[in-house]
């Protein structure tokens, strides 16, 4: 069922969407210095929250500056790619009953559909910055983007199967008794780490890897353009830890709460998660990660779905 | 695999642990008082400039930072005419207060010296005197130097005998 | 059916598919044929075959074509590839097949205009019926693309593999350098320059 | 699917099974004789399960396949010729210093593909089947991974996905005009739309495809290329296999669907078989290279074989088939001979390389002698009663331009085979280069009994004619 007021859930999810992901700049580094025994920013306004605003002006007010040297159209168009794949992805997001911009009956292949898109934009940054450290890095983008793209969709397909639908709000009803973390759980662990390397997070940074690429495929980039990249990765977690709400964690469903609460509750934590990652494991080596994703998590997430199909053929059939 | 987890575990058991970090400016830092911070000129306990000009603390210092010009007043007490530390130079290791035959120059535990502007980083020798004598109180080096001047004759000095006439040690 | 959605798409998915022809620089073509995937998924969408919309983005604009970028990439394209492009397209060289394919679209068009097709109106097919027409009255097509590929597989990985010779041919250096007339490799050049220096 | 539909297909999946066996066993360790053994034992039990499917024939599988009498004659045919063929590549390979194994697995794959093709029924399998046999080919032909061969698999991989894009398209149109894809069907629809311009524009296209795969006239240009670049034994099922299982397919397409009715299809076939025999004949005078010759007399053969396809019938069908069967016979020990002689770096190619082969290797130059002969249809051969075959199918519908136009090709035919059987038999003015290698045992058994093969036809072709006619009661 879609929302009777399309346009304001349209406005209402882009503007909470928005809110969350730049507000989750903040959330990160406040968590980021709680585990590390730190108070992160705590200056700009109570508890810091003002230094999102801060960042946004200062981002703003920043020189735009395009390098005479780069491929201009292409420069422009890559770092609006990853927010508009990234927003369209949030369309289908059951958020509660009632409060969704489009039921599709597809919306599990669009979402897969929509974050294959959102290569184009690291590569494309990497590749039009003319700049060997971007090159690299946009390469290192699309052979671990691809790669990974692979099996989370495989991995996802156990939840299909059980559920018999590729509708996000028919899997989140298909829940009522049991939650897919249960029957699903390899396929929750593969698609939370296929969805790691998806937004490029910290474990599996390495086409910006700082340390090596001088922050890869955004190098060239400042004021606002740079700005998109940070606000599209931080709406990609967000868009993550949604979809891991609505495919293993029940979606809006709980007791006693109002439903976009749990909602709310159950996707925050898995931010928080996300975070967490980031403060506390190392980033391995590309080859490390090109094996892992083919030679592990491929065969992992085929067997998932073999033995997923045929506990469904046995007994549900 | 399970290290992985034990390590997101370790990690998440920090949120419980008291913060390191000081929240500096309401709760000032200790700074011991042997601290190497800002550098002043101390001045005699009778308020008499110590410093004599000798250049020794210009010399040795490392990078440079400290400028001065020596003159002397119409009594023959040398005095910096001028005396100059450019502290956005200053590195703060405490040569020239090791240098000083006065105990003029000397480092104090006071380090919060921001500025916007940084000409404001150079000091001048109003900036740099203090109304007092530091870390050496009762010394005062015209009071124990056998120099003659104003007010001091040779031989007047403290635990100083008066100069010996030579020509009544002739035989 | 949205015809207008229909028209539009069909318009982008020609008018970037000549693109993806006349441009020089090969990444900018395949942006643009990247582009016309998408408008033909937007196609089958609105024709009722949504599932096959999807499949048209994720495997074709969302991999296959990122692999070729990839490629491209990796190839580091200078400006010699546009200019050696931009000879090509000479006018001696596309009149042609235009001249053909311009034909060929006036036939069809004449004969779409016939309006005879029994093919029926479109209605949305959900992916569940795509699966079960998959493999229920099609598995033998299935098994048969499944060899298909493996066939692809086999091939591909027999012409790739001189890749994974290399090592072997150094360890035969390497071998060839510790056995006892080895001395006289490379290996003594430079210590026999540093004796032998006036 | 149920247990009858499984039995019915064994011969396919027996194949297929075989091909991953194979290619699981070398992933364990590579080892030739074993997967050449692996190989010969999965054809022959394919074979084997002929007579099976045979006795639940004729059935139709699923909308896509049809097993009847007609798919598992010519999957027994296919079946005996990759196996002669796969025991060519292991005299072949043997000599040579790459990785052998894959060979094998790609060939039972192009197998399954053609044994895809001859039984189809459908579009989609047709495409499939033809897919699988051009994709496992693109693999052989550059299979060697020298320069001539690589360029010889690039040619092959960019027109026959040209061909295969006009064969989708023409596909298509047919379905938007029928609204099936199923032969069964469009033969039922067909007589409705008599001259309807986008079903003629379809079948068309499909020509084209077909005519591709079949390297007649207008589509030909890659033949001569690939056929040299190509390993021998790869050529050989480029020249037989692949071909021949083509054109059942085009028998059966177009009698099944009886699209052959229609006045412009009729004329289309007509001017590419003219086209195939002239041209193929004429353009095999010019050339020095044994195996460009061998490429251009195969265009000349698919144009006779097209001469019979357009007489329609049954007498037609039985023509056909029997001239493919000498035709295979044949082709399979010319490239037979071509194989066996070639050493371990190159292969006997040119003109040269064969003079005075007699004097050296009598046995190997009689062999080949009788295969080109039957090529060049000389009584006492298959070739011969083959041609007859088709000459008396042209009579019977009065086709006398078609048969008139055979006959003079053929005999301009005859003196490019009879310059190299000359050659052969010529004294050597000089000692010949001690590339070639004496003929091994294995391929020499192979090509002692394709000539046993061949001239039994030849003399007594009865019992495969009988064999044949049983086979197509109608």
């Amino acid at each position: 069922m879609t929302s009777p007021y399309p346009f304001a859930a349209i406005f209402g999810i882009l503007i909470v969407a928005l809110t969350i992901a730049s507000g989750l700049i903040w959330i990160e580094r406040r968590l980021l210095a709680l585990w590390q025994d730190r108070y992160g920013p705590n200056r700009v306004g109570p508890f810091g929250l003002l230094q999102v605003l801060a960042d946004t002006i200062k981002l703003l007010a920043k020189e735009d500056w395009i390098p005479p040297f780069a491929d201009k159209p292409v420069f422009i168009i890559a770092p609006a790619i990853i927010m508009i794949t990234v927003l369209m992805s949030f369309a289908v997001i059951p958020i509660a009953p009632g409060i969704i911009i489009s039921d599709l009956n597809i919306a599990l292949l669009f979402f897969l559909a929509m974050s294959s898109l959102g290569v184009y934009s690291i590569v494309l940054a990497g590749w039009s910055s003319d700049n060997k450290y971007s090159l690299l890095g946009g390469v290192r983008a699309a052979a671990q983007m691809l790669s990974y793209e692979v099996f989370m969709g495989l991995s996802l397909m156990g939840v299909v199967l059980l559920s018999g639908s590729f509708d996000l709000v028919d899997i989140v009803h298909a829940q009522r008794k049991i939650w897919f973390i249960i029957p699903q759980f390899l396929g929750f662990v593969l698609f939370l780490i296929a969805g790691l390397a998806e937004t490029r997070r910290l474990p599996f940074d390495l086409p910006e890897a700082e340390s090596e690429l001088v922050a890869g495929f955004h190098s060239e980039y400042s004021g606002m353009k740079f700005g998109m990249f940070f606000v599209g990765e931080y709406l990609g977690v967000t868009l993550i830890s949604a979809m891991i709400t609505i495919l293993f964690f029940g979606g809006w469903m709980g007791p006693v709460l109002p439903p976009i609460v749990w909602f709310l509750l159950k996707m925050f934590f898995f931010i928080g998660v996300f975070i967490l990652m980031r403060a506390s494991l190392p980033r391995p080596r590309f080859d490390q990660l090109m094996a892992w994703a083919w030679k592990l998590m491929l065969p992992l997430a085929l067997a998932n779905l073999l033995v997923t199909g045929a506990v469904v053929l046995a007994f549900f059939h | 695999m399970f290290s992985l987890v034990r390590t997101l575990w370790d990690v998440f058991l920090h949120s419980f642990k008291p913060r390191v970090t000081r929240q500096y400016p309401e709760q000032p830092a200790y700074v011991p008082p042997r601290w190497r911070g800002r550098i002043i000129l101390s001045r005699d306990p009778d308020g008499g400039e110590r410093c004599v000009g000798c250049y020794l603390c210009a010399i040795a210092c490392p990078v440079d930072c400290i400028a001065l010009q020596a003159t002397e007043d119409a009594t023959g007490r040398r005095y910096p005419e001028f005396f100059r530390i450019n502290f956005s130079r200053c590195i703060f290791c405490g040569y020239c207060e090791d240098a000083c035959p006065t105990y003029a120059i000397q480092l104090t535990p006071d380090f919060e010296m921001s500025e916007y502007k940084r000409q404001n980083m150079v000091y001048e020798k109003e900036d740099l005197l203090i109304n007092g004598t530091g870390k050496y109180p009762g010394y005062n080096f015209w009071r124990v130097a056998g120099v003659k001047i104003g007010g001091k004759d040779k031989g007047q000095a403290e635990r100083e005998e008066p100069p010996t006439d030579l020509r009544q040690l002739m035989p | 059916m949205n015809v207008i959605a229909f028209y539009i798409a069909a318009a982008i998915a020609v008018l970037t598919t000549v693109l993806v022809i006349t441009r020089k620089n090969a990444v900018q073509a395949l942006l643009y044929l990247a582009v016309s995937l998408i408008s033909v998924a937007v196609i089958f969408y609105d024709l009722g075959a949504p599932f096959m919309a999807a499949l048209e983005v994720i495997i074709y604009a969302g991999s296959i074509i990122v692999l070729f970028i990839f490629v491209v990439m990796m190839l580091n394209l200078g400006k010699r590839a546009t200019e050696a492009e931009s000879k090509l397209l000479h006018a001696r060289m596309w009149i042609g097949p235009i001249i053909l394919a311009g034909i060929l679209i006036a036939e069809l068009a004449y004969l779409l205009a016939q309006g005879n097709t029994r093919v029926g109106a479109a209605h949305v097919i959900p992916p569940r019926d795509v699966g079960l027409a998959l493999y229920r009255p099609y598995l033998l097509g299935v098994e048969i693309s499944s060899m298909l590929l493996m066939g692809a597989l086999v091939g591909a990985y027999h012409l790739g593999w001189h890749k994974q010779r290399k090592p072997e041919t150094q360890d035969a250096n390497r071998e060839h350098a510790t056995s006892p007339d080895a001395g006289r490799g490379p290996v003594r050049t430079g210590s026999g320059r540093t004796v032998g220096a006036p | 699917m149920n247990r009858t539909d499984a039995i019915t297909l064994l011969p396919l999946i027996v194949v297929a099974g075989t091909s991953v066996l194979a290619m699981l066993a070398t992933a364990v360790r590579r080892s030739h004789v074993f997967t050449l053994c692996m190989t010969l034992a999965g054809l022959a039990a394919a074979f084997g399960c002929a007579w099976p499917a045979g006795a639940r024939a004729p059935r139709q599988v699923t909308a896509l396949l049809i097993i009847d009498d007609y798919s598992l004659f010519y999957f027994r045919l296919l079946i005996a010729a990759v196996f002669a063929i796969a025991i060519l590549t292991y005299d072949y390979l043997r000599k040579r210093d790459l990785h052998r194994e894959e060979l094998y697995i790609l060939l039972l794959i192009a197998t399954v593909g053609a044994m895809v093709l001859v039984a189809s029924s459908h579009f989609a399998s047709f495409f499939l089947g033809l897919e699988t046999l051009s994709i496992s080919l693109y693999a052989m032909i550059a299979y060697l991974r020298r320069p001539r061969p690589v360029e010889a698999g690039i040619k092959y991989l960019v027109l026959a996905a040209g061909s295969a894009a006009f064969l989708l398209f023409g596909m298509a149109l047919v379905y938007a005009d029928l609204g099936t894809m199923e032969f069964a069907r469009m033969a039922q629809l067909l007589p409705g739309t008599p001259g309807d311009a986008l079903l003629i524009s379809g079948m068309v296209l499909i020509i084209t495809g077909i005519g591709f795969k079949l390297a007649v006239v207008p589509f030909h240009l890659w033949t001569p290329d690939v056929y040299e670049g190509a390993p021998a034994p790869v050529s050989a099922f480029i020249a037989t296999v692949s071909k021949g299982a083509m054109f059942a397919l085009l028998l059966r397409y177009f009698y099944s669907a009886g699209a052959l009715a229609n006045r412009h299809i009729a004329l289309i076939f007509t001017i590419i078989a003219i086209a195939s025999m002239i041209a193929g004949n004429l353009l095999a005078l010019l050339q020095n290279n044994v195996k460009r010759i061998l490429a251009y007399s195969s265009i000349a053969h698919m144009g006779y074989l097209l001469v019979a396809f357009l007489v329609g019938g049954e007498f037609a069908v039985d023509a056909v088939t029997f001239y493919l069967v000498a035709y295979f016979v044949t082709t399979l020990g010319a490239f037979g001979v071509i194989s066996v002689m070639s050493g371990g770096d190159g292969e006997p190619e040119q003109l040269e390389d064969y003079r005075g082969l007699f004097w050296r290797q009598p046995a190997l130059a009689g062999v080949f002698t009788v295969m080109l002969l039957s090529l060049a249809g000389i009584p006492v051969t298959a070739g011969f009663i083959g041609k007859f075959y088709i000459v008396a199918a042209g009579a019977s519908s009065a086709r006398w331009a078609l048969i008139l136009i055979l006959v003079i090709s053929s005999v301009i035919g005859l003196f490019y085979y009879l310059r190299l059987v000359a050659a052969m038999y010529a004294t050597p003015d000089k000692e010949p280069a001690a590339a070639t290698m004496p003929a091994a045992f294995i391929g020499g058994a192979v090509l002692a009994a394709l000539t046993c093969v061949l001239l039994w036809l030849g003399v007594y072709p009865n019992p495969v004619l009988r064999m044949i006619e049983n086979v197509f009661p109608k």
